[in-house]
């Protein structure tokens, strides 16, 4: 199914028809990261590939334009490079090691760590959480700078408007009158939305979840607010200002973590003397930094979100 | 204490200064001034750093206080602690150069924004050189190219955007086959630490995976090098950037490439397995030689100076290549005082420019005509940049064509030395007729009378040139430095 | 719990089926309006089925809870959407094949 | 009990597929949302039948943060479409 | 033998479907598209690397001992937040080209910087 979505987004000529199509590819994709064990990964994938970025891809077909042109090159010689890569790495695959193979190198060398000692040595069940947080914490915080670096891109291309007049095109009449439905159902949701996101925010120590994804769940809160309210109300709610703040606050608090810890005379990033005892440093550090991560992502996603949405009013 | 943080604070210095930057960016001044200052913490740390290693100690920095290879670390040593310098060297230089231009070419409401897309940049390209984890390469690798597509995109031109984006699109599809490459390594091996792949893979023996994620590797570094056939986002990307972005960026972001091709090639792979077993030479000395003869060529029908400039880096790329695939330990020592070197005429160039751009716009060459005169420093730096592109003796540019040259000579490969004699030549033409323009023609009536640029401009200007000829006038630390690295990279040295 | 089982089995059966009639509807049906009432009818009763049949499944637990908050969700969200793309569609000028406009037309 | 979750999940597959099947084929933008919003529920339920297949069914998270997205995509390309809709008549007029 | 090297395949064919988008549409929104499928079937790759068989979710439980490996699922989880990062970065050039030129197709935008070029 899932070549078969590729495919057909390869052949389709609507723009619209692909984007709907990505968001069908990423949510099979985060199946497959199910069945692959990959939960917090499906997680992600979600919110960010159906979600976040099909949102985002729509917000740009508005003020695109929904029709591609056929193209006027061949199209013999990307084919050609495509095949002769693809041959390369079919020939390749023949001496990789097995499928799901517990005795595959990637399982016996440094994982094995991360898998039998990591629940008593970091203190936190979910590995993907300890892994990400603690090992591999510098990883996450470079992350996190890419996703600002993101808004700081995308804010000097785009500028948010808080209050565009919207020219009306349409006739008016009981038509034209915005969704009572959804407004009403939005009201309801997003209160339920934004309590899920905290709790996929600190639960994610236990369970699938942890700052990234409860970032996107919260942004999703706003973006389902700005959707059925109008951009004007969202920029009232979440200013511009505020958003510039929290983006470079929660950079900052992963960042003066490391700081911290640096000053009470460990490596960079070393949560074990946040407290008393290690176990205890290492669960306060990663409580700390997967809260910045929260706060970054959250209002990086509404930044760019806010961005995009002005540009498309403004196009008309 | 401080001491043994520094391998650690010289990227999370401007890493955290970025999003300080961002919430000043309203004051451009401060945010200015911070930039400033930070790019000279960073240029303090990495000469810190090279007296730390100077006797051929390595530092070794566990992030999270986690051993390699299950946590990151970061390594410093010989080979990497010049490429350190030499990018917080250029940053430390043209930031404070900045200001000026950025003021005249940049609407004030995005300026704030460029420092802080500037700082980034900085941390990513630090970052790079100094990781010893290949999956953390990739997400600094992706820091810095995604802050210089903002940058690129800052231009005046309204190319600058579809330059921007073509980069985008090339740097996104390298960065991808580099995460192939690397998720075939750990497939392999089980591992991401350098070192230990270093230690892993040759105990693999001869195996296809392994063959083709070295492949992958080679064309997704290739394509942020911009290696001869996949230059082709370079020329736009340089042409339209802010001036100012286009000197830091020419001067450090394809050395940054090179070096990380090095480190796969030598320590990752091993100089057994890249040169004996997959002859990676016989890509390198072709490629490298079509790109130095075809991107001069093409160099030399520039109307746009940035242009023709950037064409000519890709020339220079190509003898960083050669040195390279000459295989021994002259030709590296060749290269790697290339990246330095031309680190330094590039910047000194591209800040020439940036300064003639400030006062008559777009650097067309009928626009310099009859400048000597009514710009006389600026003109001087330019051509000393240019003698130094060209190879004059007592510059820099001589000491590492020289290197080259001797690298070919010693391997027996007289076509080489021809060819490098040859783009040289072609070099003192184009250079030749910016000077001609400037000198020899005269200021058409039509055009305003133009004075010298302002020395916030200048004094960094001139602090290049004068590098240049310093370094070809006492090239002996420099040399002795390259040298050391490079043998200890043919010892078959691991980490 | 065989009873339990039993009952859960057929839940599921009955979900498994009303799914499929759902869909072959939405792939069968001549027009728009026609498939969005296949689809959306029988989506909310399937969602039902299986859900009560995993919470039979799950007894007295926080992923009963869990479960519980999936079909609300589904059972809010899914006739909204339903009820927005008809009147989005309805409102495009997009016509049902067996449905001949009014005079006046719709849009005016 | 297991053979009746596998069938209900090949079931659920088979119902995805079908959608798939007229997601592709359109004809109409809407079609094609609806067919994605019927994807998206089955998803949703799969996610939660596959959780007991595979006996841990502490995941449901997962599935009702599907439900949220689901919702919301569908919302935002209504939106879009109808922007988009304005603007090609904007530009004919 | 062949059974157990099908992930791969299935991945190289996305991988290949996404590669082709890029370098041969010429719309450039597609071409953004084609490379988050790109981008997402090496992250398939990566995480079938770290399956197991017979193990589950890296997430401790009771009675059970056999794992998946968690640091696919961590680099993934980084590596997608980066694409979403370019995506949207990529988009918003799209937005600020179709704003300055007109046009999103990759062919017209290459004849009027001809055109320009030739003009100075």
């Amino acid at each position: 199914m899932l070549s078969m979505t590729a495919i057909a987004v390869v052949r389709l000529r609507s723009l619209f028809g692909v984007v709907m199509l990505f968001g069908i590819y990423s949510l099979l994709s985060a199946l497959i990261f199910v069945v692959l064990d990959a939960i917090d990964v499906a997680f992600t994938e979600a919110a960010v590939g159906a979600g976040v970025s099909t949102v985002f891809m729509l917000a740009t077909l508005v003020s695109t334009g929904r029709e591609e042109k056929p193209s006027r090159y061949s199209p013999l010689l990307p084919l050609g490079v495509v095949v002769v890569t693809g041959a390369a790495l079919v020939w390749g695959t023949l001496d990789m090691p097995h499928f799901g193979d517990p005795g595959n190198p990637v399982h016996v060398h440094v994982a094995d760590r991360y898998v039998q000692v990591s629940p008593t040595e970091v203190g936190i069940p979910n590995m993907v959480t300890s892994v990400l947080a603690s090992y591999r914490g510098y990883d996450t915080m470079g992350e996190v700078i890419v996703i600002f670096t993101a808004l700081v891109g995308v804010l000097s291309l785009l500028t948010i408007r808080g209050h565009v007049t919207v020219p009306r095109h349409r006739t008016t009449g009981p038509d034209s009158r915005p969704y009572p439905v959804l407004q009403v159902m939005a009201m309801l949701l997003i209160p339920f939305i934004l309590v899920f996101a905290l709790y996929v925010q600190f639960h994610g120590d236990f369970g699938p979840g942890g700052g990234f994804q409860a970032g996107v769940i919260f942004a999703s809160a706003i973006i389902l607010y700005a959707l059925t309210f109008g951009l004007n109300d969202a920029v009232a709610l979440v200013p511009v200002w505020l958003i510039r703040v929290l983006a470079a606050a929660g950079v900052l608090i992963y960042g003066g973590t490391g700081v911290v810890s640096m000053l009470r005379g460990a490596n960079y990033l070393d949560y074990d003397v946040l407290a008393h005892d290690p176990v205890h440093g290492q669960h306060y550090g990663i409580l700390i930094i997967e809260l910045g991560v929260g706060i970054t992502v959250a209002t990086v996603m509404i930044g760019i979100f806010f961005a995009f949405v002005s540009r498309a009013e403004g196009s008309r | 204490m401080i001491q043994d943080h520094l391998a650690a604070l010289q990227v999370v210095l401007p890493l955290l200064a970025a999003p300080l930057c961002f919430l000043l960016a309203r004051q451009r001044l401060l945010a200015w001034l911070l930039t400033t200052l930070v790019s000279w913490g960073c240029l303090a740390i990495s000469l810190a750093l090279w007296w730390q290693v100077r006797d051929g100690d390595v530092i070794h920095y566990a992030f999270g206080g986690w051993d390699a290879p299950w946590g990151i670390e970061y390594v410093v040593d010989r080979l990497n602690v010049l490429v350190l310098v030499i990018v917080s060297g250029i940053a430390a230089i043209t930031f404070p150069a900045a200001r000026c231009s950025v003021e005249k070419e940049v609407p004030e409401d995005r300026q704030g924004l460029l420092y802080t897309a500037l700082l980034l940049c900085l941390a990513g390209l630090l970052g790079i050189t100094i990781t010893g984890d290949a999956f953390n390469l990739f997400v600094l690798l992706e820091i810095s190219s995604l802050s210089s597509y903002t940058l690129i995109s800052l231009g005046r031109d309204r190319r600058a955007l579809t330059a921007s984006f073509q980069y985008l699109v090339m740097g996104t599809i390298g960065a991808t086959f580099i995460l192939i490459g690397v998720g075939i390594l750990y497939m392999l091996t089980g591992t991401l630490n350098m070192a230990d792949l270093a230690v892993r893979l040759p105990a693999l023996g001869e195996s296809r995976a392994m063959q083709t994620a070295f492949g992958f590797l080679i064309i997704g570094v290739g394509l942020k090098l911009a290696m001869f056939p996949l230059h082709l986002w370079l020329p736009n990307a340089y042409a339209y950037a802010p001036s100012i972005v286009s000197a830091f960026m020419a001067a450090t972001a394809t050395k940054v490439a090179v070096y990380v091709m090095v480190r796969y090639l030598f320590t990752i792979f091993g100089p057994a397995f890249s040169f004996t077993e997959m002859h990676v030479q016989l890509l390198f000395i072709p490629v490298g030689l079509i790109a130095v003869v075809f991107t001069s060529i093409v160099a030399l029908f520039q109307h746009d100076i940035k242009r023709m400039l950037a064409y000519s880096s890709v020339a220079q790329i190509g003898y960083m290549l050669v040195g390279i695939g000459l295989v021994n330990v002259s030709g590296l020592t060749a290269a790697l005082l290339h990246v330095f070197n031309h680190a330094l005429m590039k910047g000194a160039l591209f800040l020439a420019l940036g300064a003639t751009c400030y006062r008559i716009g777009a650097p067309l060459i009928d626009n310099l005509r009859g400048l000597g005169k009514q710009m006389p420093w600026t003109m001087a730096a330019f051509v000393g940049g240019g003698l130094s592109l060209i190879g004059v003796p007592l510059t820099a540019g001589f000491i590492s064509k020289w290197y080259l040259i001797l690298a070919a000579v010693e391997r027996g490969w007289w076509p080489v030395v021809v060819i490098v004699v040859i783009s040289s030549l072609i070099a003192v033409i184009y250079i030749w007729r910016v000077v001609e323009a400037a000198y020899l023609q005269e200021r058409p009536d039509d055009a305003a009378t133009v004075t010298e640029a302002p020395l916030a401009l200048l004094v960094p200007t001139w602090i290049l040139v004068l590098a240049n000829f310093w370094f070809g006038v006492n090239p002996g630390a420099l040399t002795a430095l390259a040298g050391d690295a490079a043998s200890v990279l043919f010892g078959g040295y691991t980490w | 719990m065989l009873v339990i089982d039993i009952v859960s089995g057929l839940l599921l059966l009955a979900g498994s089926i009303l799914g499929l009639s759902g869909a072959w509807g939405l792939l069968k049906f001549p027009d728009f309006y026609a498939r969005v009432h296949a689809a959306s009818i029988t989506d909310t009763l399937c969602a039902a089925c299986f859900v009560a049949a995993l919470m039979l499944q799950a007894s007295f637990s926080l992923v009963a809870v869990k479960l519980l908050m999936v079909l609300l969700l589904l059972w809010l969200t899914s006739p909204t959407s339903g009820h927005a793309l008809v009147k989005a569609a309805h409102r495009s000028g997009l016509r049902a094949v067996t449905w001949t406009p009014p005079a006046d037309g719709g849009r005016s | 009990m297991t053979a009746m979750l596998a069938v209900a999940t090949i079931a659920l597959l088979a119902v995805m597929l079908m959608a798939l099947i007229r997601a592709l084929s359109g004809p109409t933008v809407f079609d094609r949302i609806l067919a994605v919003n019927m994807f998206g529920t089955k998803t949703v339920l799969l996610i939660a039948v596959y959780g007991f297949l595979t006996g841990r069914p502490d995941f449901l998270d997962l599935s009702i943060f599907y439900a949220l997205i689901n919702f919301i995509g569908v919302i935002a390309v209504l939106k879009f479409v109808e922007r988009v809709g304005e603007n090609d008549e904007a530009e004919k007029s | 033998m062949v059974f157990s090297l099908f992930n791969y395949w299935v991945v190289i064919v996305l991988m290949m479907a996404g590669f082709y988008t890029v370098i041969a549409s010429g719309n450039l929104v597609k071409k953004i598209v084609g490379l988050n499928i790109f981008q997402t079937s090496v992250f398939i790759m990566y995480i079938s690397v770290g399956k197991v068989i017979g193990g589950t979710a890296p997430i401790v439980a009771a009675n059970t001992e056999l794992y998946s490996n968690p640091l696919p699922h961590v680099l993934i989880l980084t590596a997608i937040v980066v694409g979403v990062a370019t995506t949207a970065l990529g988009l918003s050039l799209i937005m600020r080209i179709r704003q300055a030129y007109g046009t999103v197709e990759e062919s017209e935008i290459l004849d009027i910087s001809t055109r320009e070029d030739e003009a100075g």
